[in-house]
C-alpha cells in the first residue's frame, strides 16, 4: 500500500455560535494519495468545505479542531496555531480555489498585483502561468482589473494564482458551480491538464455527481460531518453500499426513467447542534435498521480501497434490495469486472 | 447476543422526518435573546425607563417645587441666588433663585418631548419618502433631485435659518429640526428598500397580482422594522443635541420654558466660577446619560436584529 | 456641478422672500423686497454674480457684507483645515487600529469613544474641554493670534467629531472587506495578515469611506460655529452667532450661502475622489466615450 | 402524457429590453416565437444571460415586452388589457421561483404567503373557506396543514420550495412557469420537487414551462424543448428528437458538455466547442425553419440544407 500524502484520522471540528457548540465534522478519516483526484461529495452543510479548510488553517475564528489529527509531511497540522506556522503550508504546499470567481478577486487590483510574486522574473512567471491556464494575450491581460474578465476567465486567473507557488495539493471548492456547463467543461479540462503537468494532487469538492464522474479517481461521500462511504470512482458509482449514496445516485434525473417518479429522500439533514445518536442518516433512511437508532455504525471494509459506514454491511444484517437504479449500475460493475 | 435483535429493518414512519425538519428559530425571539446578552444595552434600557418614568411622575411627588418659581429668603426677602446643592435645594438654585432640581426634570421633560416629537416626525416622513423613492420608479428622479438640493446644504445651517426666521418656541424648535431631519432617514430607508425591492419574494407577490401599496406594507416595511427603530433611537439624542446647539447660538426656547439646552446655556455663563459649576454639570450629566443610553441601546438593538448575528 | 448649485441658490433666493416679514416695511421697500419674487431672484443672482452680497443693516450699518466677512475667512480656514487634517489622520489611525484589534479591548475602547462623541451633544463636551483641559494642561482658555499654544485646544476640540466619524467608518468598512471572498483567497495564497490588511483591506475600505468625507466636513463646519465663539476666535462662526443675535439679515444670509457652498464643494470633491479610487467607475465613463 | 393540440400559450416575435441609464437599451430577448400546448411540459434551456428568465418574466408580466405579443388562449395579455382579463391571467398563470430562500416573504406566516393570491383575486367567500383552500394546497404538496401558522425560516429548502408550489397551486392555475425550480436545492431534495411537479401535472392537467440550464433535468421532465442562446431561439423540437438529433451547433455543443454521473460515459465524452463566428450570416440572414415536422432550427439556407442532409 502506498504511503498517503495527507492523512486525516478521527477528526472532530467544532464551532461555537452564540454560546452553543456545533459539531461540523464528526470523526472523519480520510487518506489522500499523491497524484490522485479525490472528490468529496455531499449536500450543503455536510461539512465538506469545513473539512478541507482545516487543511490550510482557514477555519473561521469561532471554529477549532477538537480532536484527531491531520498528518502532512511528517507534521500534525491539527496542532498548528497562529498564522506564522500556517503560512509555511498555505499557498505554498496546499492551495485553494473557491467557488465564486466573481468575488474571489480584489476588484481594485490588477491581475499583476494578485500574484504573490514581485520583480521582473516574477512577471515572466506570472505571464507564463496565465498562458498556461489558457488566457489569451497574457501580457495585456496582466495589467487588467478583474471586472474586465468574464466568469470563466476569472476562475482561470484564480487557478493561476493558486498555482503560482507550485503547491503539492490543490483544493478546488466547487470551482464550477457558478459557471455555465460549457465553461465548466473547460475548467475541468484545465484542472486535469495542470494535474498531469505538475503531478498535482487534487481534492475536488462538489455536490454534482456528473462532475465527480468526470474528474475523480476516488470519491468520498459526506453526510452530516462524517464520511459515510469512500472508494474508487468505479466502486462508488457502480457498487455503492451506503443507503445515502444509493439515494444520491437514484434521485438523479439523469439516471431516472422518464415518466416514472424518482427515488427521493424525505426530511432534512440533522441538526448539528444536537448530539447525534446512532447513524445520522437513520431518520431519513428507508433501509434503516433498529440498530441504526442506537449505535453508530463502524467502517466496514468492502474492498482494500472501499469502505462504508452502514450496519447493512454487518454479517448479521438482513439482505436488502437496493433501488432499481443501483441494481442497474451494479450490473455495469459486474460487467466491468468480467471484462478485466 | 442482544445486539442481534436490533438487526431488523426499522418499522418507523419515514414521513416523521418531515415533521422534525423545521427549526424552532424565531426572528424576534432571537433578537431579544441577543439583545439581552448585551448587558450595557440592557442597563441603558433600564436607566432610560427609570428616567422616563421619573420625569413623568416627578411633578406629582410630594415636596416638589415649581420650576419657574423664584424662591425668596424667609428673612431678607431677597432672591435665594446660586444656593449650592443641599438638603433644601437638592441641586441648588440658579442665578435668580429658581430650584435647579425642579428645572432639570421639567427641562428633561421638554427636551425629551421635543426629541420624541422630532424623531417621530423625521422617521415618519423619512419612511414615507424613502419607500416611495426607493420603490416607485417614476418618482425616483424627482426625489433624487430634491435630495441633492437638500443634502448639499449643511443641515445645521438650514435649521439655524428656520429657527432664526420664526419666533422662539417649542413648535419652532420642532419645525426647524423637522425641515431637514427626515432627509438622511429617507435616504437610508431608500437604500434599504432598493436592497430588498428586487428580491424574488417581491416578484412573486407581483406575479400574484399584489398591489404596490400592499407590497410596501406587507413585504418591505416589516423587513425595515429594526432599522426604523434604530433610526428612531438615534434621532432622539440627535434632536436633543440640536436643541442644545440652537439654544447655544441664541435661538433657543424662552427662559420660562426650561429645557436641557437652556439649563446648559445658563450654566455655561457661570462656569468660570468653580463653586457654581454645579449649574453646568448637573444638566450636562443628565443630557449625556439620556443621549448615550439611547445611542447604546439603539446600536445594540440593531445588532441584535441583524439575522447574521443569530444562530 | 452647476446643475447641483443652481437649485440651492434658488432655494436661498426664495428664502429671501420668506425672510421678509421679519423686517420693517420701509426697509423692505428700499431693498426691493416687495417686488415679485422672480425679480428679487433675478436681482439676487445679478448681485451675486458681481460678487455683491449686499450690505449689513445692523451689525455695522451700511458696510458691505463682503467687507465684514473677508477678514474673518483666514481664521476660519486655518482652524477648519487644521481640524480636518487632525481628524483625518487620527481618525484613520484609530479606525485601522480598531479593525486590526477587532473584538479586543482597544477596539472596545475606540468604540466607546465613538459612541461618546456621537451621543453627547457637542456643546457639552466642548464646554467641558474648555473648562477642565485648560486647567489641567495650562493651555490658554481664549484664542490669541500671538500665542500659538492657544490654537491647540480649539483645533483639537473641532477635530473630535471628525475623528470619531472617520474611525467609525473606516473600521466598519474594513471589517466588511475582511469578510469578503477575495480576502479568503489572499490568505489562502499565503499572504501575511499585515499584508492582507494593508494591500487589500485598507485600500478597498477607502472607496466607500470617501463618500463619507463630505459628511464629516459638514460636522466640522457645525463644530466650528461653536468653537469659534467659545474661544473668541474672530472667524465666520462667531460672526454668524453675532449676526443672528442682532438679526442682521443680509449678513446671516451671506454667511449661510458661504457655508452651503463649502458643503457643496465638499460633496463635489467626494465625487472626484471616488472616481479616482475606484477603477470600476473610471472604466464605466471611459467605456461610454469609446 | 396526453397532449392535445390546443394552443394554451403563444409567444409571437417577443422582444424584451432593459434600459440602463442613458445608454442604449440592452436587448435581452429578440424576436422569439413559440407555442405551448395544453397539458405538455415545455422546456426552455439556455446558459446564464441567455434571456430565458426574461421570457418567463415577460409571460407573467413582471417584465414589460418591448415588442411582440403574448397570447393566452388566443387573447393578447401584454400591454394594456381589460381588468377582467388581467384578473383571469393573474389567476391562471403562475410562477415557481428559483431560490426558495429568497422567494418567500420571511416576515409573513405560511398562511399569508400561500393565500396572498387569494386575497388579491378575492377568490373565496368566507375566512373559513380561505383557510380550507390553504390547507388543501399544503396537503397537495405534501406538507401538513398545521404548518400554516409557521414562518418560512422554520423550514428546509425543499419544504420551502413546496410552499412556493402551494402558493401557485392555490390559485387553480392552468399554466405554471417554473424558473429553475430545483437548481438551488440540494441534490437529495431535487427529486422530491420533480416528483411533486410531475404528480400535480397528472392530477390537474397542468401545463408547464420549465426554464433550466441543466439539460439532464430537462430531458427527464419535458416533452418539448427550446434552446435559447443570446436572446434568440436556436432550436426547438420534441425532447427525444432533440437529444437524438441535435442540429444547431450550439445545441450540439451544449449537449456534449452535460456532465453524466457515470465515470465510464463521462470520461469518454467528447466536448464539441461552439464558435458563434462559424455562422456566415453576412449575406444570407438566418430564419426559423421547420426542418422536419415539429423540429425547428435557426439557420440560413445553406445551413438548413446541411441539417436536412444530416437527418436523411
Amino acid at each position: 500500500m502506498k504511503q498517503p500524502l495527507l492523512s486525516v484520522a478521527d477528526l472532530y471540528i467544532k464551532f461555537s455560535l452564540r454560546g452553543r457548540v456545533l459539531t461540523a465534522i464528526r470523526g472523519a478519516s480520510l487518506d489522500l494519495y499523491a497524484g490522485e483526484t479525490l472528490a468529496i461529495v455531499g449536500e450543503s452543510g455536510s461539512g465538506k468545505t469545513v473539512l478541507t479548510k482545516s487543511f490550510v488553517g482557514m477555519l473561521d475564528a469561532n471554529g477549532w479542531v477538537d480532536a484527531g489529527f491531520i498528518r502532512f509531511a511528517g507534521q500534525d497540522l491539527a496542532k498548528y496555531r497562529g498564522d506564522g506556522q500556517w503560512r509555511t503550508i498555505r499557498g505554498k504546499k496546499i492551495a485553494m480555489v473557491f467557488q465564486d470567481p466573481m468575488t474571489a478577486l480584489n476588484p481594485l487590483r490588477t491581475v499583476e498585483l494578485h500574484t504573490p510574486l514581485r520583480g521582473m522574473a516574477a512577471k515572466d512567471r506570472a505571464i507564463e502561468l496565465l498562458s498556461q491556464v489558457g488566457i489569451a494575450l497574457p501580457e495585456q491581460r496582466y495589467h487588467q482589473y478583474p471586472h474586465e474578465f468574464s466568469g470563466g476567465m476569472r476562475q482561470r486567473v484564480v487557478i493561476a494564482i493558486a498555482m503560482s507557488c507550485s503547491p503539492q495539493i490543490l483544493i478546488c471548492d466547487e470551482p464550477t458551480t457558478a459557471l455555465d456547463v460549457t465553461i465548466q467543461a473547460q475548467i475541468l479540462d484545465l484542472i486535469r491538464r495542470l494535474q498531469t503537468e505538475y503531478n498535482l494532487t487534487v481534492i475536488y469538492i462538489t455536490h454534482d455527481l456528473g462532475v465527480v464522474a468526470n474528474v475523480a479517481s476516488r470519491v468520498a461521500v459526506m453526510y452530516a460531518g462524517e464520511i459515510v462511504e469512500c472508494g474508487t470512482s468505479r466502486e462508488i458509482f457502480y457498487n455503492a453500499q451506503h443507503p445515502y449514496t444509493w439515494a444520491l445516485l437514484s434521485s438523479l434525473p439523469q439516471l431516472g426513467i422518464k415518466g416514472q417518479p424518482l427515488f427521493s429522500i424525505r426530511g432534512t439533514p440533522p441538526n448539528l447542534f444536537a448530539e447525534i445518536k446512532g447513524d445520522a442518516y437513520a431518520p431519513r433512511n428507508s433501509y434503516a435498521l433498529e440498530i441504526d437508532f442506537v449505535k453508530r455504525p463502524p467502517c466496514f471494509q468492502v474492498s482494500p480501497t472501499h469502505y462504508a459506514r452502514t450496519w447493512l454491511l454487518d454479517p448479521r444484517a438482513p439482505k436488502v434490495e437496493p433501488p432499481a437504479t443501483i441494481k442497474h449500475l451494479r450490473a455495469k460493475f459486474v460487467e466491468g469486472a468480467l471484462c478485466k | 447476543m442482544e445486539e442481534q435483535a436490533l438487526f431488523v429493518l426499522a418499522e418507523r414512519d419515514v414521513a416523521d422526518a418531515e415533521r422534525s425538519g423545521y427549526s424552532d428559530y424565531s426572528y424576534w425571539g432571537s433578537t431579544i435573546r441577543v439583545f439581552m446578552k448585551n448587558y450595557a444595552a440592557v442597563f441603558c434600557l433600564g436607566l432610560l425607563i427609570v428616567l422616563l418614568v421619573f420625569t413623568m411622575v416627578q411633578p406629582y411627588l410630594p415636596a416638589q417645587r415649581d420650576p419657574n418659581e423664584i424662591h425668596l429668603s424667609q428673612e431678607t426677602f431677597r432672591q435665594l441666588r446660586n444656593v449650592r446643592p443641599g438638603a433644601e435645594f437638592w441641586f441648588g438654585t440658579n442665578s435668580i433663585g429658581q430650584d435647579l432640581w425642579a428645572r432639570i426634570w421639567s427641562g428633561t421633560r421638554t427636551s425629551l418631548g421635543i426629541g420624541i416629537a422630532v424623531a417621530s416626525w423625521n422617521v415618519l416622513i423619512g419612511i414615507i419618502v424613502g419607500t416611495l423613492w426607493g420603490y416607485v420608479r417614476k418618482l425616483e428622479r424627482v426625489l433624487t433631485e430634491v435630495y441633492n438640493v437638500l443634502d448639499n446644504i449643511p443641515s445645521t445651517i438650514i435649521m439655524t435659518l428656520i429657527a432664526y426666521m420664526l419666533r422662539p418656541s417649542i413648535s419652532t424648535m420642532v419645525i426647524a429640526m423637522g425641515v431637514t431631519g427626515w432627509v438622511p432617514v429617507s435616504r437610508f430607508i431608500r437604500t434599504q428598500v432598493i436592497i430588498i425591492r428586487d428580491r424574488e419574494y417581491n416578484l412573486a407577490s407581483r406575479c400574484l397580482g399584489t398591489s404596490t401599496g400592499r407590497i410596501i406594507t406587507r413585504n418591505i416595511l416589516p423587513y425595515l422594522v429594526s432599522v426604523i427603530m434604530l433610526r428612531f433611537a438615534l434621532a432622539i439624542p440627535g434632536a436633543i443635541a440640536s436643541e442644545v446647539f440652537l439654544t447655544y447660538i441664541g435661538l433657543g426656547l424662552p427662559l420660562h420654558i426650561p429645557s436641557l439646552g437652556n439649563l446648559i446655556n445658563e450654566g455655561r455663563q457661570l462656569m468660570m466660577i468653580p463653586v457654581m459649576r454645579y449649574q453646568l454639570i448637573f444638566p450636562s450629566v443628565v443630557v449625556s446619560l439620556i443621549t448615550i443610553s439611547f445611542y447604546v441601546m439603539g446600536n445594540a438593538f440593531s445588532d441584535a436584529a441583524d439575522p447574521r448575528n443569530h444562530v | 456641478m452647476l446643475m447641483r448649485l443652481m437649485p440651492i441658490e434658488g432655494y436661498f433666493g426664495d428664502d429671501f422672500d420668506r425672510l421678509a416679514p421679519v423686517q420693517r416695511e420701509a426697509i423692505l421697500q428700499k431693498m426691493g423686497l416687495l417686488d415679485p419674487w422672480h425679480i428679487q431672484l433675478a436681482n439676487f443672482y445679478h448681485d451675486l454674480a458681481r460678487g455683491d452680497l449686499g450690505t449689513s443693516i445692523i451689525f455695522r450699518p451700511n458696510v458691505p457684507v463682503a467687507e465684514i466677512i473677508a477678514p474673518k475667512i483666514p481664521y476660519s480656514l486655518k482652524f477648519g483645515l487644521a481640524a480636518m487634517a487632525l481628524s483625518l489622520s487620527l481618525g484613520l489611525l484609530l479606525g485601522i487600529f480598531q479593525a486590526r484589534e477587532k473584538g479586543k479591548w482597544p477596539d472596545a475602547l475606540g468604540t466607546s469613544y465613538v459612541i461618546f462623541i456621537n451621543a453627547v451633544p457637542a456643546a457639552v463636551y466642548f464646554l467641558f474641554i474648555q473648562l477642565y483641559l485648560t486647567q489641567l494642561s495650562g493651555l490658554p482658555i481664549l484664542y490669541s493670534p500671538e500665542r500659538p499654544l492657544s490654537w491647540i485646544l480649539p483645533a483639537v476640540s473641532m477635530s473630535l467629531g471628525g475623528i470619531a466619524g472617520y474611525a467609525m467608518w473606516i473600521r466598519r468598512f474594513m471589517v466588511d472587506e475582511l469578510n469578503k471572498d477575495y480576502i479568503k483567497l489572499a490568505r489562502a495564497k499565503g499572504l501575511s495578515n499585515t499584508r492582507v490588511m494593508f494591500s487589500h483591506v485598507l485600500r478597498n475600505a477607502f472607496v466607500p469611506m470617501v463618500q463619507h468625507l463630505p459628511t464629516t466636513l459638514l460636522m466640522t463646519i457645525a463644530g466650528s460655529i461653536f468653537i469659534e465663539s467659545l474661544y473668541s476666535i474672530p472667524g465666520m462662526g462667531g460672526l454668524l452667532i453675532d449676526a443672528i443675535s442682532r438679526q442682521d439679515n443680509p449678513l446671516v444670509q451671506a454667511l449661510v450661502l458661504i457655508y452651503s457652498t463649502i458643503g457643496v464643494f465638499g460633496l463635489f470633491i467626494g465625487d472626484i475622489l471616488m472616481a479616482i479610487t475606484d477603477p470600476r467607475i473610471k472604466l464605466e465613463k471611459a467605456g461610454g466615450a469609446r | 402524457m396526453q397532449v392535445s393540440k390546443e394552443v394554451l400559450m403563444e409567444v409571437k416575435n417577443l422582444r424584451v429590453e432593459f434600459k440602463g441609464g442613458s445608454k442604449k437599451p440592452f436587448v435581452a430577448v429578440d424576436d422569439i416565437s413559440f407555442k405551448i400546448y395544453r397539458g405538455e411540459t415545455f422546456g426552455l434551456v439556455g446558459e446564464s444571460g441567455s434571456g430565458k428568465t426574461s421570457i418567463g418574466r415577460a409571460m407573467v408580466r413582471i417584465n414589460e415586452a418591448a415588442g411582440g405579443e403574448i397570447l393566452f388562449k388566443g387573447q393578447r395579455i401584454n400591454g394594456l388589457i381589460s381588468k377582467e382579463l388581467d384578473r383571469e391571467v393573474t389567476q391562471k398563470i403562475q410562477m415557481i421561483f428559483q431560490d426558495p430562500m429568497a422567494s418567500l416573504n420571511e416576515r409573513a406566516k405560511v398562511d399569508y404567503i400561500v393565500a396572498e393570491g387569494l386575497y388579491n383575486t378575492k377568490a373565496y367567500q368566507s375566512e373559513a373557506e380561505r383557510k380550507a383552500m390553504v390547507s388543501q394546497a399544503l396537503l397537495a404538496v405534501g406538507l401538513l396543514p398545521e404548518f400554516a401558522s409557521r414562518f418560512p425560516h422554520e423550514f428546509s429548502g425543499g419544504q420551502r420550495q413546496r410552499i412556493g408550489v402551494a402558493r401557485a397551486l392555490v390559485m387553480q392555475p392552468e399554466f405554471i412557469i417554473a424558473d429553475e425550480p430545483i437548481s438551488s436545492l440540494d441534490v437529495s431534495i431535487r427529486a422530491q420537487v420533480l416528483n411533486l411537479l410531475a404528480e400535480l401535472q397528472q392530477q390537474r392537467n397542468l401545463t408547464y414551462m420549465f426554464i433550466a440550464h441543466d439539460l439532464s433535468v430537462v430531458r427527464f421532465i419535458t416533452d418539448r424543448v427550446a434552446v435559447i442562446n443570446r436572446g434568440q431561439l436556436v432550436e426547438l423540437a420534441d425532447t427525444e428528437d432533440l437529444f437524438a438529433n441535435p442540429l444547431h451547433p450550439y445545441t450540439r455543443s451544449l449537449l456534449s458538455a452535460v456532465p453524466i454521473p457515470d465515470p465510464a460515459l463521462e470520461q469518454a465524452k467528447v466536448i464539441i466547442p461552439y464558435d458563434p463566428q462559424s455562422h456566415d450570416y453576412a449575406v444570407h440572414k438566418p430564419s426559423w425553419v421547420e426542418v422536419t415536422p415539429k423540429h425547428f432550427v435557426l439557420g440560413n439556407a445553406t445551413e438548413i440544407q446541411e441539417y436536412r442532409q444530416r437527418l436523411a
